[in-house]
């Protein structure tokens, strides 16, 4: 259902919203763009999907003039402009919701949400309180969010954040007297289903006088909320689709340059599970945020814990790993006892640990993409005390292989790779000794594409078979039941219940919502 | 799917460490204030307290102004300089003994001014040259000390303007005229950092400096403006030490740098910015300033002083922090 | 199931490759292009300034510094700083001269190892306790002065048979200084071992990012406290420099040398918010801060325009070698 | 391959073989940011300007480390006729000094600072050191300070820097003036590090503590004496306790003058600035030899003057003779020699 490029804007249609043409952007050892062409036309939803850097970050930051691009053209309402910061872009009604978060975590989100746009909520430099609570009271009505604007941000949840970006963005309405373009970088990664539900009511609502532009990786939301996708692919354009009636699978083709199957579930191929002794046996287990908490985890088996916001589950992921303190409990792994004071002492246990805060927890960002692989596993890398370089290098490219990852070269600094490949050197970090036991897995597919997610759940399934056990704090409902042998349902710091997820005996998102509230 | 109530819950967990964690401070205070009274009953007179709050007066100024370099995770070392340069523009330009100069207010403005222009200088070193605020204010000591020593020219600047000296000698309600300055110096710097653009923002680059030019601040005014801001409150800093001391000291400034980041620290404002403030601040410049008269009070011997004075106060920022202790925090 | 677009690492435009390669290799040499400059702008104020035996002096004198320079570098690489250095070093230099009548030649590896303790007994300190390394350091620099000056007597302590630490007084070759070359000597050695073994890469991702380093399972405490360890290391190896310079010992000794250790290390380049730098960079940032300190009023440079010219040449050169690209925000 | 000196070392110049335009007069002290210092520059620079050359000031900022680093790079210049009048930063600073211009052969006078066991008279170039009677000053202004409390009361003294020798004779000069003033009680005594702005906290500080007890202030300077002065302003007391200090400094004189200061001692620094180049002149250039100089000129305490009210007038103005710095009156002002 591809349609062919439209470089020349038929004259009867009205003047679009946006109009990228010919757009380059070079890196060094990367063409992030390479001659994209979009339109976003008025009152429209356009989806924007391709793999993790395809140059979908690259080319909506260019949109807010926070990449100038080395070449191409763009037009708001049809006039040639030059963007050359994010206020440039506000001033064109141009405004963006970035993929990392970006608030202040120690102002409050009145400011977060009026941050740089105050109006009258500042006059003369001086704070008028009352104003700038009303004002961005009325951001988060428009969204539904419950929260007190006067708390500090870094008192909000995760996903109460995300809320207060959305807000923020929606202050371009007020900015700008030209119906705005408001862009969404996978807003919904973060967010949980019925957050999304008021997201997209949001957009809806958007669509009466804005245009939006929306990215995310889960291409029914895409296919959902959207009115038509254009596809990228290698920094270049490859298409659009109609959302009517289009399905993922298609979608997908576009985005790989080949068939491919949308099918990220593997539930025939899970493990047979062994039953003699569990891999890890936690009894008891109580912390700040969570008690008695009982847990059984055999090799090869991959058990998921779901739970809604502030149950607690990360947390247990956190003291599995030495992070977080807990009160009491016992921890045994192969039937051995096991204290978990420091992370050092959970990585000599064999335990491997992937955060969901990517940006802040996961990776080191101006390091390369070796170091930041090798961080851990210093037997794999090294010749007695010392880095044998050799083998350093003859590691990585494997594992770059190995995982698809799409990087310049092993020394490129991690920070300049797309977020799904950043995710997979993370994930890399615990693979490379061969000798990783317990995994514990923290939304490790946020933010990856099918492609990428794919392959995760594929490797996550080969390391279940060669026997590691796996802890996952999936991403969704569906990932957790389609990979898991088990899940675990956790309310309010306690394991409320267990669900079996035997192949072909798997429960429904409905069973499990039952119990999570 | 979410769940209200685990939220809030969640929440208010985090807002009561919150109120835990800037208690540390005033505690530690109150403490060290307790064990010094039981220990000398000197120490507990009104005169002395009357004396303690005195002489932090200065502390409390330059105090304040570093506060604000803090909160936005910089560091200023330039207040040496500084008062040092500004000591001596403001004794030249009173009457004083080396020329016939008599500017008066004039003079003292002028010398805040000066302060302004060196705050100035170290802001654009920073944003413009991008050299690190350490290095930058460094830099600028050395300037100060320098131009200072240029005016100095040899012979001692003592003041005779009697508006002047009766800073240091009047008192209202039993506190000296310079205290009561600063004391207006914390409640202005209070205002600026709660009701401003220029406080909250530089409250803002503390936490998220990059935020902020996502958001189309443009973030290097600010930066330039809160060092600017300040230098002022060094200049006037240099103008009290010149008031104290009748004359202008090259020195006027001598020790002040690591004595105001012991104390915004020993309150509470993190050196890597985004938390703390100038009432925390006040609270850790009364905490030095009663630990060093406090030692003197009780007698310790002159040679230990120091080490005293620095064991007690990495004990009470370590007290302080307790409450506030995560695995995986981050701490510089 | 990977994709051919993915597969394929996109290819690498010739020009785009060489043109950051040049400009990066150009502000790794930074530091040393920042002396040089220095050394002919001094030389061209006073052309007896460049001579062999005036450049020797130079190398001598920068000595202990380089020392104190290149232990403290590992601390602000890790992201800390340490302001108890030169406190430190003075309580070495008083050790030493107390030590040397009884313990010979052993005085010094033990001046060394008491100093390295202290400087553990800091880290752990700043690790446990979670205080900044500023304060720790800070109180640290009190309490070791007030150490020192109740050791000594609060006085010099003479050093009336130097012969155990004169070795460090002779010239190599009848050029170099043996300070100066056993501060190279330490310089390589730790710069060596940085690098041939995973420590280069664990003390930068504690620097760049502590909390990712930690839950990669890097021994961020360990590392920490080790750089600790070997700042109170070099403190004492140039406590036993000035010793053998100063033929005594004293509780205040190498105080002033806090800031230009400080300097020393910023000026080659290196982030004082930690990650980025290395202690070649501060061995330059030493020399064009020595050169500053004795070549300004040597050349004839007025006091009070001495400080102001050092003011101005100290962040100008900063300017000059910090590499921007590696430091994402500068405070 | 080692080497006790580097390549290129100056043979130590014969003595007296300068012509005078070749000397090259340097002067060191630790900065020109306070008037004692500042007057001992000025007084290099007159006497300078007397044989027309003039003198090249170094300063160091009260930092050791610098201090050494100033000297070595001097010495690795042209030292042939170099005379240099050095104030140490303290007594453990003179010994390297003192060798380093041993081997280049330049000619040395430091004042003040020196370990008591390290002699000029063992080295060739080191001509002479100059200080003065610590124990004595001490002593004097201690005895003017009981006196003008009437032989009874209680005292607080300020301390200098706490690890030099200044500070310690002073303070024992103190001492033995306690002993012999039984009425005098020493109430407390703190360093307040020879500094103006220090002294003002310390004595209000204990002038709380002890109240009206306090009748008298010893300072071991003057800079901490007038900051005593500005305290006892500030608490409502100017007048009615008696400061001493040490040094003479202007302002110091003119209190002492118009009676808010008791009494100071001059060591008259504007002399010390020109009489060490004065004799490294006289040597370099012939007019006299070392080995002429009588061995209690070597190392000696100079003249110094109590100034009390009654002959502060004569020291309101610093002032140099040219005749002191004549190569016959040079040792003019020696008061005995140090033991
Ligand atoms: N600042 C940068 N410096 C160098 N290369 C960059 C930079 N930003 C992006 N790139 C590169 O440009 C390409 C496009 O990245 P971009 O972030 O636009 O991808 P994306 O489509 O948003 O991917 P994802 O879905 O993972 O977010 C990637 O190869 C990436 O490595
Ligand atoms: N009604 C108000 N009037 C003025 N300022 C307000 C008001 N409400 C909130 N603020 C500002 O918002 C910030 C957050 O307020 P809140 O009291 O929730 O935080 P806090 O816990 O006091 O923060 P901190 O510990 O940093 O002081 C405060 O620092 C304050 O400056
Ligand atoms: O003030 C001076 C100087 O500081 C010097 O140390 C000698 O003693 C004091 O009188
Ligand atoms: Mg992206
Ligand atoms: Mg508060």
């Amino acid at each position: 259902m591809s349609v062919p490029d439209q470089r020349e804007p038929t004259t009867s249609a009205p003047v679009p919203a946006l109009e990228v043409r010919g757009l380059v952007k070079h890196y060094p050892g990367v063409k992030a763009l390479d001659g994209v062409d979009l339109v976003v036309h008025q009152h429209e939803v356009l989806g924007l999907a391709g793999e993790n850097g395809a140059g979908k970050s690259t080319l909506l930051k260019a949109l807010v003039g926070l990449v100038t691009p080395d070449a191409g053209e763009i037009y708001v309402r049809g006039e040639a402009v030059k963007l050359r910061s994010v206020v440039d872009a506000a001033d064109h009604g141009i405004g963006m919701v970035f993929q990392e978060q970006s608030l202040v975590p120690n102002l409050t989100a009145a400011e977060n949400i009026l941050l740089g746009g105050e109006g009258p909520a500042v006059r003369r430099g001086v704070y008028r309180w009352d104003v700038m609570r009303r004002l961005a009271q009325e951001q988060l009505d428009k969204i539904g969010s419950k929260i007190d604007p006067l708390a500090r941000t870094d008192t909000l949840s995760f996903a109460d954040r995300q809320m207060v970006e959305i807000a923020k963005v929606l202050r371009i309405e007020q900015r700008s007297q030209h119906p705005p373009v408001i862009i969404l970088d996978e807003p919904t990664s973060v967010l949980e289903s019925k957050e999304i539900d008021t997201l997209f009511a949001q957009i809806r609502r958007l669509r009466e006088f804005a245009s939006v532009v929306f990215v995310s990786h889960r291409l029914d939301e895409v296919l959902d909320v959207c009115d038509r996708v254009s596809v990228l692919r290698g920094g270049q354009s490859v298409g659009e689709v109609a959302t009517a009636g289009a399905v993922p699978r298609e979608l997908h083709r576009m985005m790989i340059g080949s068939t491919g199957s949308d099918d990220h579930y593997h539930e025939n191929a899970a493990a047979s599970v062994e039953a003699e002794q569990p891999r890890l046996s936690v009894r008891g287990l109580s912390g700040k945020s969570f008690r008695d908490i009982d847990l059984d985890v055999a090799a090869g088996e991959i058990v998921a814990i779901v739970g809604v916001h502030g149950s607690g589950r990360e947390d247990v992921c956190r003291a599995l790993f030495g992070i977080e303190p807990t009160s009491a409990g016992e921890i045994r792994m192969d039937g051995k006892k096991v204290s978990l004071p420091n992370t050092r002492a959970a990585c000599a246990a064999g335990i491997g640990y992937v955060p969901a805060e990517r940006k802040n927890e996961g990776m080191v960002g101006p390091m390369s993409v070796a170091e930041n692989m090798t961080l851990t596993k210093q037997k794999a890398r090294c010749a007695g005390p010392f880095v044998a370089p050799r083998k350093q290098a003859g590691l990585v490219d494997r594992w770059i292989e190995r995982l698809s990852i799409r990087t310049p070269g092993r020394d490129t600094p991690i920070q300049r790779l797309s977020g799904g490949n950043q995710q997979k050197v993370v994930l890399a970090r615990w693979l490379i000794g061969d000798d990783i036991r317990l995994l514990l897995l923290d939304h490790p597919t946020r933010g990856l594409d099918i492609g990428a997610r794919s392959e995760v759940y594929r490797l996550m399934r080969e390391l279940a078979t060669s026997g590691v056990a796996t802890v996952l704090l999936a991403d969704s409902l569906e990932e957790a039941i389609g990979m898991a042998d088990r899940i675990l349902v956790m309310n309010d710091g306690r394991v409320v219940t267990e669900v079996a997820c035997p192949n072909g005996d798997k429960p429904t998102p409905l069973d499990l919502v039952k119990e999570m509230v | 799917m979410t769940v209200t109530t685990g939220v809030a819950a969640s929440r208010r967990i985090i807002r009561r460490g919150a109120a835990f964690r800037d208690a540390g401070p005033p505690v530690a205070l109150v403490v060290i204030f307790a064990v010094f009274a039981a220990l000398s009953p000197q120490f507990r007179s009104i005169d002395n307290v009357q004396n303690i709050v005195d002489a932090a007066a200065v502390l409390a100024v330059v105090t304040c102004g570093i506060t604000f370099v803090l909160m936005m995770g910089s560091i200023d070392l330039s207040s040496a300089g500084v008062m040092g340069a500004s000591a001596l523009t403001v004794s030249l330009l009173v009457a004083n003994n080396r020329n016939d100069n008599d500017f008066g207010l004039v003079g003292i403005l002028a010398a805040i001014v000066l302060g302004c222009a060196f705050g100035c200088l170290s802001g654009l070193a920073l944003v413009l040259l991008k050299v690190p605020s350490f290095m930058a204010t460094l830099g600028v000591s050395a300037i100060g000390l320098g131009v200072a020593t240029l005016l100095f020219a040899g012979v001692q600047p003592n003041i005779s303007d009697t508006m002047l000296k009766s800073w240091a000698i009047e008192r209202f309600l039993g506190l000296s005229y310079l205290t009561w300055i600063a004391a207006a110096c914390i409640l202005v710097g209070w205002l600026v950092q709660r009701y401003t653009r220029l406080g909250r923002y530089a409250f803002a680059i503390g936490g998220a400096e990059e935020v902020l030019t996502l958001s189309g601040v443009k973030v290097k005014p600010y930066k330039v403006a809160v060092f600017t801001l300040a230098g002022a409150f060094y200049g006037l800093a240099g103008v009290m030490v010149t008031s104290q001391l009748g004359a202008g000291l090259v020195q006027a400034g001598n020790g002040y740098d690591f004595s105001a980041i012991t104390a915004a620290v020993v309150g509470g404002t993190l050196l890597t910015g985004g938390r703390g403030g100038v009432l925390h601040s006040a609270v850790g410049v009364v905490l030095v300033m009663v630990l060093t008269n406090g030692l003197v009070q009780v007698g310790v011997s002159p040679y230990w002083q120091g080490g005293v004075e620095g064991l007690i106060v990495v004990a009470a920022v370590a007290a302080a922090v307790i409450p506030q202790r995560r695995r995986n925090q981050v701490v510089k | 199931m990977s994709t051919p677009v993915a597969m394929q690492p996109v290819a690498e435009p010739a020009t785009g490759k060489s043109g950051p390669r040049a400009a990066h290799r150009l502000t790794g040499f930074m530091p040393l292009i920042a002396l040089v400059a220095l050394v002919v702008a001094l030389t061209i104020a006073d052309p007896d300034f460049l001579t062999q035996r005036s450049l020797t002096a130079v190398a001598r004198t920068a000595a202990p510094l380089i020392v104190l320079a290149a232990g403290a570098t590992l601390i602000v690489l890790c992201g800390g700083i340490d302001l108890s250095i030169a406190a430190l070093a003075s309580l070495s230099t008083v050790l030493l001269a107390l030590w040397l009548p009884d313990l010979g030649g052993l005085a010094t590896p033990a001046v060394i190892a008491v100093a390295a303790a202290i400087g553990a007994v800091q880290g752990v300190a700043h690790v446990l306790l979670r205080i900044p390394s500023f304060i720790v350091t800070l109180g640290g620099m009190s309490i070791l002065s007030a150490v020192a000056l109740v050791v000594s007597g609060a006085g010099t302590v003479r050093v009336v048979d130097d012969t155990p630490v004169k070795w460090l007084e002779l010239y190599v070759g009848g050029y170099v200084p043996m300070s100066a070359a056993m501060a190279l000597l330490v310089v390589a050695l730790i710069a060596a071992i940085l690098k041939a073994t995973p420590l280069q890469s664990w003390v930068s991702a504690t620097g760049y990012a502590e909390s990712a380093a930690r839950l990669a399972g890097t021994p961020v405490d360990l590392v920490k406290i080790g750089a600790f360890c070997v700042s109170g290391a070099c403190a004492g190896f140039a406590a036993v420099m000035l010793v053998s310079r100063q033929f005594s010992g004293g509780p205040t000794m190498a105080d002033n040398l806090l800031l230009p250790a400080v300097a020393a290390i910023v000026v080659g380049g290196t982030a004082i918010t930690g990650g980025h730098g290395s202690l070649w960079r501060s061995l330059a940032g030493a020399f064009v801060v020595t050169l500053l300190r004795v070549g300004l009023p040597i050349v004839g440079v007025p006091s009070a325009y001495e400080q102001i010219l050092y003011g101005v040449i100290i962040v100008v050169a900063v300017a000059l070698t910090l590499d921007w690209s590696k430091v994402s925000i500068i405070k | 391959a080692c080497s006790e000196a580097p390549a290129g070392e100056n043979d130590p110049a014969g003595a007296g073989a300068c012509k005078p335009a070749d000397v090259k007069l340097v002067g060191q002290v630790r900065n020109e940011s306070n008037p004692y210092e500042a007057s001992w520059l000025a007084g290099g620079d007159a006497f300078a300007k007397t044989v027309g050359l003039t003198q090249q000031r170094l300063t160091y900022g009260g930092d050791s480390t610098k201090q050494q680093e100033q000297i070595s790079q001097l010495l690795a210049g042209d030292t042939k006729c170099l005379v240099m009048n050095v104030l140490p930063n303290g007594d453990s600073d003179t010994a390297p000094i003192v060798k380093g211009a041993d081997k280049a052969g330049a000619y040395l006078v430091t004042q003040w600072n020196k370990p008591a066991d390290l002699k000029p008279a063992d080295y060739k170039t080191w001509i002479s050191h100059i200080t003065y009677n610590g124990v004595e000053s001490g002593k004097q202004i201690g005895d003017a300070l009981a006196k003008s409390i009437g032989g009874s009361g209680g005292i607080i003294a300020l301390q200098g820097v706490l690890d030099t020798a200044a500070a310690k004779d002073r303070f024992a000069g103190l001492q033995a003036s306690l002993k012999e003033n039984s009425g005098v009680q020493l109430l407390d005594q703190q360093t307040a590090n020879f500094s103006r702005a220090e002294a003002l906290t310390v004595t209000k500080t204990l002038l709380t503590k002890h109240g009206d007890k306090v009748k008298g202030i010893w300072a071991a300077n003057d800079d901490m004496a007038l900051g005593a002065l500005e305290a006892l302003q500030q608490a409502g007391k100017a007048g009615k306790v008696a400061v001493v200090g040490i040094d003479a400094v202007p302002d110091a004189v003119a209190a002492v003058q118009s009676g808010s200061m008791t009494a100071t001692v001059s060591s008259d620094g504007t002399w010390q600035g020109g009489i060490g180049l004065a004799i490294g002149f006289c040597v370099a250039t012939g007019k006299l030899q070392v080995k002429d100089i009588a061995a209690d000129n070597r190392a000696f305490f100079a003249e110094q003057f109590l100034i009390t009210k009654d002959n502060a007038a004569s020291f309101a103005q610093p002032k140099t003779d040219p005749a002191d710095f004549d190569c016959a009156n040079v040792f003019k002002r020696v008061a005995g020699p140090l033991k």
